[in-house]
C-alpha cells in the first residue's frame, strides 16, 4: 500500500444500525432508570473521583448508550462508589448500580479498552 | 421515491436562463483538467445549438480558489469578477455562462452583495476603474454552463446518437450525479431544481435515456473542500469526505458519476485511484472503479464525439466498460494519440485499480 | 424378626453420624491456621464453659428467641429442650434397667418396646417420659399452627420451604406423634404406660389392638426418624447442631473475614430459620419480602443467590442485632458481595499521580485531623458548624479533604468492592499518620464504621464529632446553651449498631435541649432509607421506607430532628417540615 | 342584531358559544368546514390520558345539539367591519350580512406545511409523514401497524420543532405541544409495535403541563424511548426503502447516522390563513409569529386592540385542548364584561 502522507480518517459517525448494545441491555435489564438520564450533568459536577480525575459520569453514560466502549474500563475505574451523584440525580437514577453494572457487564461480556 | 413530490420541489424552483449570446467564463481546474470539456462545450453551443457565446482570452480566474482559501480579500476578488464583467459588457453582451462552480457561486454571492450594499458595488467600480480604467454593466442573467445544457437538453437528445442506456440490457444506466456545492447551497433559488433535490443534471440524464440513483450521501461534498485538499496535512479529511460518498453510492452499484463542477469530478475521479492505491479499494464489481464524467463529456458522448477528442483517456478510472455498455465505437490504438496521431508517452499503470 | 424396625432409625443415625463427621471435619480443617491455634488455645479455658451454658441457654432454652417472640421461643424450646431431656432421661432409664450404658443406641429410643416390666423407679421414669413427650408435642401443635397461619406468632410471613426440608419437616411433625402411638400401642398390649401413653392406650384397647399393628406404629416411628436424620444434614435442621459449633468457635474468638471462609459457611448453617430476621427487616414497608437474610443465607447454601437480591438490601444491621443465633449477617452478605465482585476491582492508579498536599501546619503537630469525607462536603451546614466549634474550642486542626479528597472507601466496601476500597484505605492511611494528630477526626459515620474497622490506625484514636465535642464540653473548652425546644435523635444505623455510639450524641443533646425517646432506638433503631449499603432500591421504595421511619421519629411532635450523619440528615430533609439537624450544627448553634 | 358573533366552529368557537348561552346572550357560529370540530376531527387520541379525542369531540357536538346553537357550516369569513356605533357587521361567503355587538375569533390554527423542510423529504421520501398524518393513519388504523411501505417498523424517529423555532421556516416562536405529542405517539407506536427501536430527535424538551414530564418519564424508563438532542439535518433514502437520517448527538458532540423505517416530522401549528385575511379589514393587530396579539398578555389575553372584538383558543398562539377550553371560557366572561360595561 502506498503512501501518500496522509490517510483516510475513521469516521466520528455514530451508526445506530451498528451500535455494540451488549453493556447498555444489560444496565437496562437490571436498572430501567439509567434510561431516564437527561444528561444534566449534576452527577458529575459534583463527583468526588471527578474532583481528582477527569472521570465524567455524565459523558461515560453517553458513551455507553451510544456503544462507545473504547475506554470504558479506565474511565469507570476512576469511580470510588461513593454515592454523592445519587443524592444529587433529579431523576433518581440508581448510579451506584448503574456503576456496578457497567463493571459487571464489561467484565461478563470480556469488554476490553482499546489500546 | 415519491416523483410526484420532487417534480412539485423542481416546479418551484426553475431559474430564467438566457436563450442566446453568452459571455463565456472558464473554470481554471476545469481547464487545467478537463480542456476537452470546455472544447466540447463551445462546439455544443456552436455547432449543434447554434449559439453565439464569446471566449474572451483576457478574462481570468476568479480567485476563487484563493478567495476560498483566505488568500484572496474580498474586495480584491470583487473587483476581479468586475473586470470579468467590464469584459461582457466590452463585447457587447448581458449573460454569463460560467463555466466553473466555485466561480458561479461567487458571481452569485457578489451580485447578491451589491444589490444589498449599492455602496460596496460603487467602491469596486471605483477600484476598477483606478486599476484599469474599466467600467462595467451588470450581467442581466448568470447561469452555470450545465444551466445552459440543461435548457438545451431536448434539443441535445433530439440530436442524440447515443442514449444512456445499456444497449446489451436495454436497461437504462445507472447514473449518480453530483452537484458542486457551491452550486445551490448558498442560493437554493438560483439553481434549478433548489438546493435538496436538484433538476440540472437530473434533467439531463433522464432526456438522454439514463436512471439517475438517489443514495443517502447524494448531498455530501465531494471532498475538495479547497483548504482541506490544498494543505497536504488535511488531505486525509478530504480523501475520507469522498470516501464516506463512494461507499455510500456503491450498493447502487453505479455505471458512471456525473459532475457539474470541474472540482467535484476531479476529486471523484482522483480520489479513486488514491483510496485504491491507499487501501486496495475500488468501488464498482470488478476493479476498474467508477468512471466520473463531467456533464460536456456526458453530452459529448451522447452526441456522439470520439471519446479521445472529449478527453476521456486523461481521466484516472479508465471509461472503456461505460462506452461498451452504450456501444460507443472506439479505436483503442488512438486513445493515446495527440492530434497530430503522433503517440503520446503511455501514462503509469495503476498497482491496483485495473486499467 | 418384628425388632427390624430399628433398621431405619440405625441406618439413619449411621448416615447422619457420618455425613456430620465429614462435614464438620472438613470445615474445621478448613479454618486458618490462626483460627486453629485459638481453637487448641481456647478448649481448656473458661471460655468453653462460657461456650457450655451460652449452648444452654440458647441451643435448648433459646433465651434470645424467647426474649424477642415467647412463643416462637417456646415451640423451639419444645423441640429442642424437649427432645435433648428424652434422650438423656431416655439413657437414665436404660441404664437404671440394664445396669449398664454400653447399650446399643436403639435401646434407650425404643424403651418401651423392649422392656415392659417393672424395675426399681420405673413407675417414676414412665411419667417422666411422658411428661417430656407431651412437652414436645404441644411444640408440634404450635409448628402445625404456625405452618397453617403463621399470624399467630406474631410473624408477618414465615419462611419458605424446598423439598428436602419439606421431607425433613414432615418427618420431624411425624415423629413424636409416632412415638405417642407406639408407646400407647405397647401400652395397651402390655398394660402399663404412664398417664399420657396409658391414657392413649387405654383409647387402643377400646378400639382393639394386636401386635402387628403395634409393630407397625413402632416401624412408623422408627421410619420417621431414620427418614429425618437422612434429610437432616441436607436441611434447615443442620443449625441445630451447627449451632453449637458456631458457639463455640465464637466464644474461642474466631471472626469473620472479608472473604468468605469455612468459619463463614458455619456462621450460614447455623441459622434455624426462625424467621425473626423477617419480622425487622424495614424493607416489607416497600413490598420487597425476598431478600431478608434468612432467605440470603438460604441462597448461599442453595448456591443460588442472584445479584439482584444480594445488593438490595440497606445493610441497617437490624436482623444482625435481632438475630437470636447472633450471625454477622451484615459482613456474611458484604462477604458474598466481596466474591460477587471480586473480578472487577480498581486500582485508582491515578491516586499515585495526585499532586501532594503542602502541609497546612509545619511548626507545631496538630491535635486532631479533620475528615469531613464525600457525604459531609454535600451538606456545608455540618461542615461549617464542625470548624467552627473547632474554632471555637481553640482546636488545633488540619483539614485532610478541604479540597480534594479520596473516598474513605467505606461505600465500596458496602458494595464488596473490597480490594479497591484496600486502595483507597492505603492512600488515605498515609496521609493521616503523615498528619502526627493524635485524634482522627470524623463527621460521618459511613467514614467512621471504615476508620475503625479496616483503617489499623494505631495508636490514633477516632472520634465522630458527636464523641470529640462532648469530650470539649467536658473539658471546659466549650460552653453550650441549652433550649426549651424539643429533640428527637435518629441513631445512624453505621454509627449505632456500626460502631457502638449512642450516648455522647444523646448527651449533647440534652444539654442543648429537652431530649425526648423515641418508641424504636438506639440498638433498635430505624434506618433513615438512604443507606449507600443497598445499590438497587429505587428512590420511590426508599421513600415510602423513609416516611414509615419518620412516622415513627416524629410521633411526638419534635421541634428538632437531630442526626449525626450527612446521609441521614440529607435523607430526612426533603419530605419533612421539622427542622433536621445534625449534632454538629445543634452545638454550633448553642455555642453563642 | 345578534349578541355575539363567533368566526370558527372548533372547540374554542363552541365552547365560547357554550359559556356565552349559559351567561344569557344569543351567539352564532360561522364554520368555514362542513362540519364542526375543527382539528380535533384529525386527532386520534390526547395527551397525556392517551383519551380518545372522539370522546371530547362528541361532547361538544352533544352539547351543540342539546343547546340548538345556530351554526352556519361552509362558511367563510371575508371581512370584519366595526361600525360607528361600536356593532359589527361581518360579511361571509355567504349573501347574508351579519350584524353582532361582538365578535369572537376562534378560527384556530393551521399545521405547518412540511414541503417547506424540503432536506426532510416530507412528499418525496413515502416514508415520511407528519405528525397529523400519523395521528390520522392511527384512527382508522385496523389490524397491525405498517409504515406507508406496508412494513412492520423496526426502527422509527420523531423530529421535534419541524417549522418551529426556526428562524429558516419563518416560525422562531416554539409551538410548545409537539413535544408531548411526539411522546404520546412514540408510546403509542411502541405500544403497537413492541419491537420496534424508537427515536426523539430534539432541541429541548419542553414538557410544560401537568403529567407530560411522567408521560416522558414513563417513555424512557418504561417504552425505552431513546431521546436524541440534536436537530436533523437532512434525510436521504436507501436503495431498500428506508431513510437514513443525520443529526448530531449534541450530548456526545458527535455525529450520528439513524437508519429508519419511517420518519413522523413533529409539525407545530402557524396562525390561520383565513384569521390573517379578515384581521386586516378590521384592524386587529397581530404578533410578530402572525397570530393574534392580545391586549394584554396577563390580564387581557380574551381581548383585542379593537374593542368588542375577542379571541379564544389557538388564534392568539399555540394551546393544548385544556388550555383552549379555559381561554374560552374566560372570553365568554370577557364578553359579558363588556356588555356590563358598554350599557352603563
Amino acid at each position: 500500500m502506498r503512501n501518500f502522507g496522509f490517510s483516510t480518517t475513521k469516521s466520528r459517525t455514530i451508526d445506530y444500525g451498528d451500535i455494540d448494545r451488549r453493556l447498555i441491555s444489560y444496565i437496562l435489564e437490571n436498572e430501567p432508570t439509567f434510561n431516564a438520564c437527561l444528561s444534566c450533568g449534576s452527577c458529575t459536577a459534583i463527583c468526588s473521583a471527578g474532583n481528582l480525575t477527569s472521570f465524567n459520569i455524565r459523558k461515560l453514560s453517553l458513551q455507553i448508550r451510544l456503544g462507545d466502549l473504547e475506554k470504558t474500563h479506565e474511565e469507570i475505574d476512576k469511580c470510588m462508589l461513593c454515592g454523592k451523584c445519587l443524592l444529587e440525580c433529579p431523576r433518581g437514577i440508581n448510579t451506584r448500580n448503574v456503576v456496578m453494572l457497567i463493571k459487571k457487564g464489561l467484565t461478563i461480556f470480556e469488554i476490553k479498552d482499546k489500546a | 421515491m415519491n416523483i410526484e413530490g420532487k417534480k412539485q420541489i423542481w416546479n418551484a424552483y426553475q431559474k430564467e436562463i438566457a436563450e442566446n449570446d453568452y459571455f463565456y467564463a472558464r473554470s481554471c481546474i476545469r481547464q487545467n483538467f478537463f480542456p476537452a470539456s470546455e472544447v466540447a462545450f463551445l462546439r455544443i453551443l456552436r455547432e449543434e445549438l447554434h449559439k453565439n457565446i464569446i471566449d474572451d482570452p483576457n478574462h481570468t480566474t476568479c480567485t476563487g480558489i484563493g478567495y476560498h482559501s483566505d488568500i484572496v480579500p474580498f474586495d480584491t476578488i470583487q473587483t476581479v469578477v468586475a473586470r470579468q464583467f467590464s469584459l461582457m459588457t466590452q463585447a457587447g453582451l448581458e449573460h454569463m455562462a460560467i463555466s466553473c462552480v466555485t466561480s458561479f457561486g461567487i458571481y452569485t454571492e457578489i451580485l447578491d452583495l451589491w444589490h444589498h450594499f449599492p455602496e460596496q458595488l460603487e467602491k469596486i467600480r471605483e477600484y476598477l476603474y483606478k486599476a484599469t480604467k474599466r467600467e462595467f454593466n451588470l450581467p442581466k442573467n448568470i447561469a452555470h454552463t450545465s444551466d445552459v445544457i440543461y435548457k438545451f437538453r431536448n434539443e441535445i437528445a433530439e440530436k442524440a446518437k447515443y442514449k444512456l442506456v445499456n444497449k446489451q440490457t436495454g436497461e437504462p444506466l445507472n447514473v449518480v450525479e453530483h452537484i458542486g456545492c457551491h452550486y445551490a447551497k448558498m442560493f437554493p433559488t438560483k439553481g434549478v431544481g433548489g438546493a435538496e433535490f436538484p433538476q440540472v443534471l437530473v434533467g439531463m440524464i433522464e432526456s438522454w435515456g439514463g436512471n439517475v440513483v438517489d443514495y443517502p450521501e447524494r448531498r455530501h461534498c465531494c471532498g475538495f473542500g479547497f483548504r482541506n485538499y490544498l494543505v497536504q496535512a488535511n488531505r486525509g479529511y478530504s480523501i475520507s469526505n469522498t470516501k464516506k460518498k463512494l461507499e455510500s453510492m456503491k450498493p447502487y452499484k453505479p455505471d458512471f458519476i456525473v459532475a457539474n463542477c470541474p472540482g467535484c469530478a476531479m476529486f471523484m475521479d482522483k480520489w479513486q485511484y488514491t483510496l485504491a492505491e491507499m487501501e486496495g479499494v475500488t468501488y464498482d464489481e470488478n476493479g476498474y472503479g467508477i468512471p466520473v464524467l463531467t456533464y460536456e463529456e456526458m453530452a459529448g458522448l451522447v452526441l456522439g464525439y470520439n471519446p479521445w477528442d472529449l478527453g476521456l483517456q486523461m481521466h484516472q478510472v479508465q471509461c472503456e466498460s461505460l462506452l461498451d455498455k452504450m456501444g460507443i465505437e472506439y479505436d483503442p490504438k488512438a486513445k493515446y494519440l495527440d492530434k497530430n496521431g503522433n503517440q503520446m508517452p503511455l501514462p503509469e499503470k495503476p498497482s491496483c485499480l485495473k486499467v | 424378626m418384628e425388632t427390624y424396625f430399628i433398621l431405619p432409625f440405625t441406618l439413619g443415625m449411621l448416615f447422619l453420624l457420618i455425613v456430620l463427621f465429614i462435614k464438620y471435619g472438613l470445615w474445621i480443617t478448613k479454618l486458618s491456621h490462626i483460627d486453629k491455634l485459638r481453637i487448641v488455645q481456647s478448649i481448656f479455658t473458661r471460655r468453653s464453659w462460657d461456650a457450655i451454658k451460652e449452648s444452654f441457654l440458647e441451643g435448648l432454652v433459646h433465651r434470645n428467641m424467647y426474649k424477642r417472640n415467647p412463643l416462637l421461643g417456646y415451640m423451639h424450646m419444645c423441640f429442642a429442650m424437649g427432645w435433648f431431656l428424652i434422650i438423656v432421661f431416655g439413657h437414665v432409664e436404660c441404664y437404671m434397667y440394664y445396669g449398664t450404658l454400653a447399650k446399643a443406641p436403639w435401646y434407650p429410643i425404643f424403651f418401651q418396646y423392649y422392656v415392659h416390666e417393672w424395675f426399681p423407679g420405673e413407675r417414676f421414669m414412665t411419667n417422666l417420659m411422658d411428661f417430656l413427650l407431651l412437652y414436645i408435642l404441644t411444640g408440634v401443635l404450635l409448628a402445625y399452627f404456625k405452618r397453617i397461619n403463621s399470624k399467630i406468632f406474631g410473624i408477618k410471613k414465615t419462611t419458605k420451604l424446598k423439598p428436602l426440608d419439606r421431607v425433613a419437616l414432615i418427618s420431624l411433625w411425624f415423629i413424636f406423634p409416632m412415638r405417642l402411638l407406639a408407646e400407647s400401642a405397647t401400652a395397651a398390649l402390655y398394660g402399663n404406660g404412664g398417664f399420657l401413653t396409658n391414657t392413649v392406650g387405654q383409647l387402643f384397647v377400646w378400639i382393639g389392638v394386636n401386635s402387628s399393628m403395634e409393630s407397625m406404629l413402632w416401624w412408623g416411628y422408627s421410619l420417621s426418624l431414620g427418614l429425618f436424620f437422612v434429610g437432616f444434614p441436607f436441611s434447615r435442621y443442620m443449625h441445630i447442631f451447627t449451632e453449637i459449633l458456631f458457639i463455640f468457635l465464637r466464644h474461642y474468638g474466631i471472626k469473620l473475614k472479608k472473604q468468605f471462609n469455612s468459619y463463614s459457611r458455619i456462621q450460614v448453617y447455623s441459622c434455624s430459620r426462625c424467621g425473626v430476621c423477617i419480622d425487622v427487616c424495614q424493607m416489607h414497608v416497600a413490598n420487597i419480602s425476598n431478600n431478608q437474610s434468612v432467605y440470603i443465607l438460604k441462597n448461599i447454601r442453595d448456591q443460588n443467590l442472584t445479584d439482584r437480591k444480594l445488593y438490595n438490601c440497606l445493610l441497617c444491621g437490624r436482623c444482625e442485632q435481632a438475630c437470636p443465633v447472633r450471625i454477622n449477617l451484615n459482613d456474611l452478605r458484604i462477604s458474598q458481595r466481596i466474591r460477587a465482585t471480586k473480578e472487577f476491582n480498581s486500582d485508582y492508579a491515578f491516586l499515585q499521580t495526585l499532586p501532594v498536599d503542602e502541609p497546612q501546619m509545619i511548626d507545631s503537630k496538630p491535635e486532631v485531623i479533620y475528615f469531613a469525607g464525600c457525604m459531609t462536603h454535600m451538606t456545608p451546614g455540618i461542615k461549617k458548624s464542625v470548624l467552627k466549634v473547632l474554632d471555637k474550642a481553640g482546636v488545633k486542626y488540619q483539614f485532610m479533604d478541604k479540597e480534594k479528597g479520596a473516598c474513605c472507601g467505606r461505600p465500596l466496601m458496602l458494595a464488596g468492592q473490597y480490594e479497591a476500597a484496600k486502595k483507597l484505605i492505603a492512600y488515605n492511611r498515609e496521609k493521616i499518620l503523615e498528619s502526627r494528630a493524635p485524634i482522627l477526626l470524623v463527621s460521618c459515620p459511613i467514614c467512621y464504621k471504615v476508620f475503625k474497622d479496616d483503617y489499623e490506625l494505631g495508636q490514633i484514636t477516632i472520634k465522630h464529632h458527636s464523641e470529640y465535642f462532648l469530650e470539649l464540653v467536658n473539658q471546659g473548652r466549650i460552653q453550650l446553651a441549652q433550649s426549651e425546644k424539643t429533640i428527637v435523635y435518629h441513631d445512624p444505623c453505621e454509627l449505632g449498631r456500626g460502631c457502638g455510639v449512642y450516648e455522647p450524641p444523646r448527651e449533647l443533646l440534652r444539654m442543648t435541649g429537652q431530649l425526648q425517646s423515641v418508641q424504636q432506638e438506639k440498638v433498635n433503631s430505624l434506618c433513615c432509607s438512604g443507606s449507600l449499603g443497598d445499590l438497587s432500591l429505587s428512590m420511590a421504595d426508599r421513600n415510602v421506607i423513609k416516611a414509615e421511619t419518620l412516622k415513627v421519629l416524629l410521633q411526638k411532635n419534635p421541634d428538632v430532628l437531630a442526626t449525626a450523619c450527612p446521609l441521614c440528615k440529607k435523607t430526612f430533609v426533603k419530605g419533612v417540615d421539622v427542622q433536621v439537624k445534625d449534632i454538629a450544627e445543634i452545638v454550633a448553634e448553642a455555642m453563642e | 342584531m345578534i349578541d355575539v358573533l363567533i368566526i370558527g366552529g372548533g372547540i374554542a368557537g363552541i365552547e365560547t358559544a357554550c359559556s356565552l348561552q349559559d351567561l344569557g346572550y344569543e351567539t352564532i357560529i360561522v364554520e368555514k368546514e362542513k362540519t364542526i370540530g375543527g382539528h380535533l376531527n384529525d386527532w386520534d387520541t390526547l395527551f397525556p390520558t392517551h383519551r380518545s379525542a372522539s370522546e371530547v369531540l362528541a361532547h361538544y357536538t352533544d352539547e351543540t345539539r342539546k343547546r340548538a346553537l345556530t351554526i352556519y357550516l361552509n362558511t367563510y369569513v371575508i371581512s370584519v367591519k366595526k361600525q360607528d356605533d361600536g356593532t359589527f357587521e361581518v360579511h361571509t361567503s355567504r349573501d347574508v350580512v351579519f350584524r353582532s355587538k361582538a365578535v369572537v375569533v376562534a378560527s384556530g390554527y393551521k399545521l405547518f406545511n412540511a414541503e417547506r423542510k424540503e432536506e426532510y423529504g416530507y412528499k418525496i421520501y413515502d416514508n415520511v409523514l407528519t405528525s397529523a398524518d400519523l395521528e390520522v393513519k392511527l384512527k382508522d388504523l385496523k389490524g397491525e401497524f405498517k409504515t406507508p411501505t406496508d412494513k412492520v417498523p423496526e426502527r422509527i424517529a420523531f423530529i421535534h420543532c419541524v417549522g418551529s423555532r426556526d428562524e429558516k421556516s419563518g416560525n422562531h416562536y416554539c409551538s410548545k405541544l409537539c413535544c408531548v405529542t411526539a411522546v404520546k405517539q412514540a408510546i403509542h407506536l411502541k405500544q403497537l409495535c413492541p419491537k420496534a427501536e424508537i427515536f426523539c430527535c430534539y432541541m429541548d424538551l419542553r414538557m410544560y403541563g401537568p403529567g407530560f414530564e411522567e408521560m416522558y418519564r414513563e417513555a424512557q424508563e418504561k417504552y425505552h424511548i431513546q431521546f436524541i438532542r440534536g436537530r436533523l439535518s437532512e434525510v436521504g433514502e436507501n436503495s431498500n426503502g428506508t431513510l437514513q437520517l443525520k443529526v448530531e448527538d449534541t450530548l456526545a458532540a458527535r455525529p450520528c447516522k439513524i437508519q429508519v423505517d419511517m420518519l413522523v416530522l413533529m409539525v407545530g401549528m402557524e396562525s390561520a390563513k383565513s384569521t390573517e385575511l379578515f384581521a386586516q379589514s378590521c384592524g386587529l393587530k397581530c404578533a410578530p409569529n402572525r397570530f393574534i396579539q392580545p391586549l394584554d398578555h396577563h390580564i387581557g389575553s380574551n381581548l383585542t386592540n379593537v374593542e368588542g372584538l375577542f379571541t379564544a383558543g389557538t388564534s392568539i398562539g399555540p394551546m393544548s385542548v385544556f388550555d383552549t377550553v379555559n381561554h374560552a371560557k374566560a372570553t365568554a366572561f370577557a364578553i359579558r364584561d363588556y356588555f356590563i360595561n358598554t350599557a352603563r
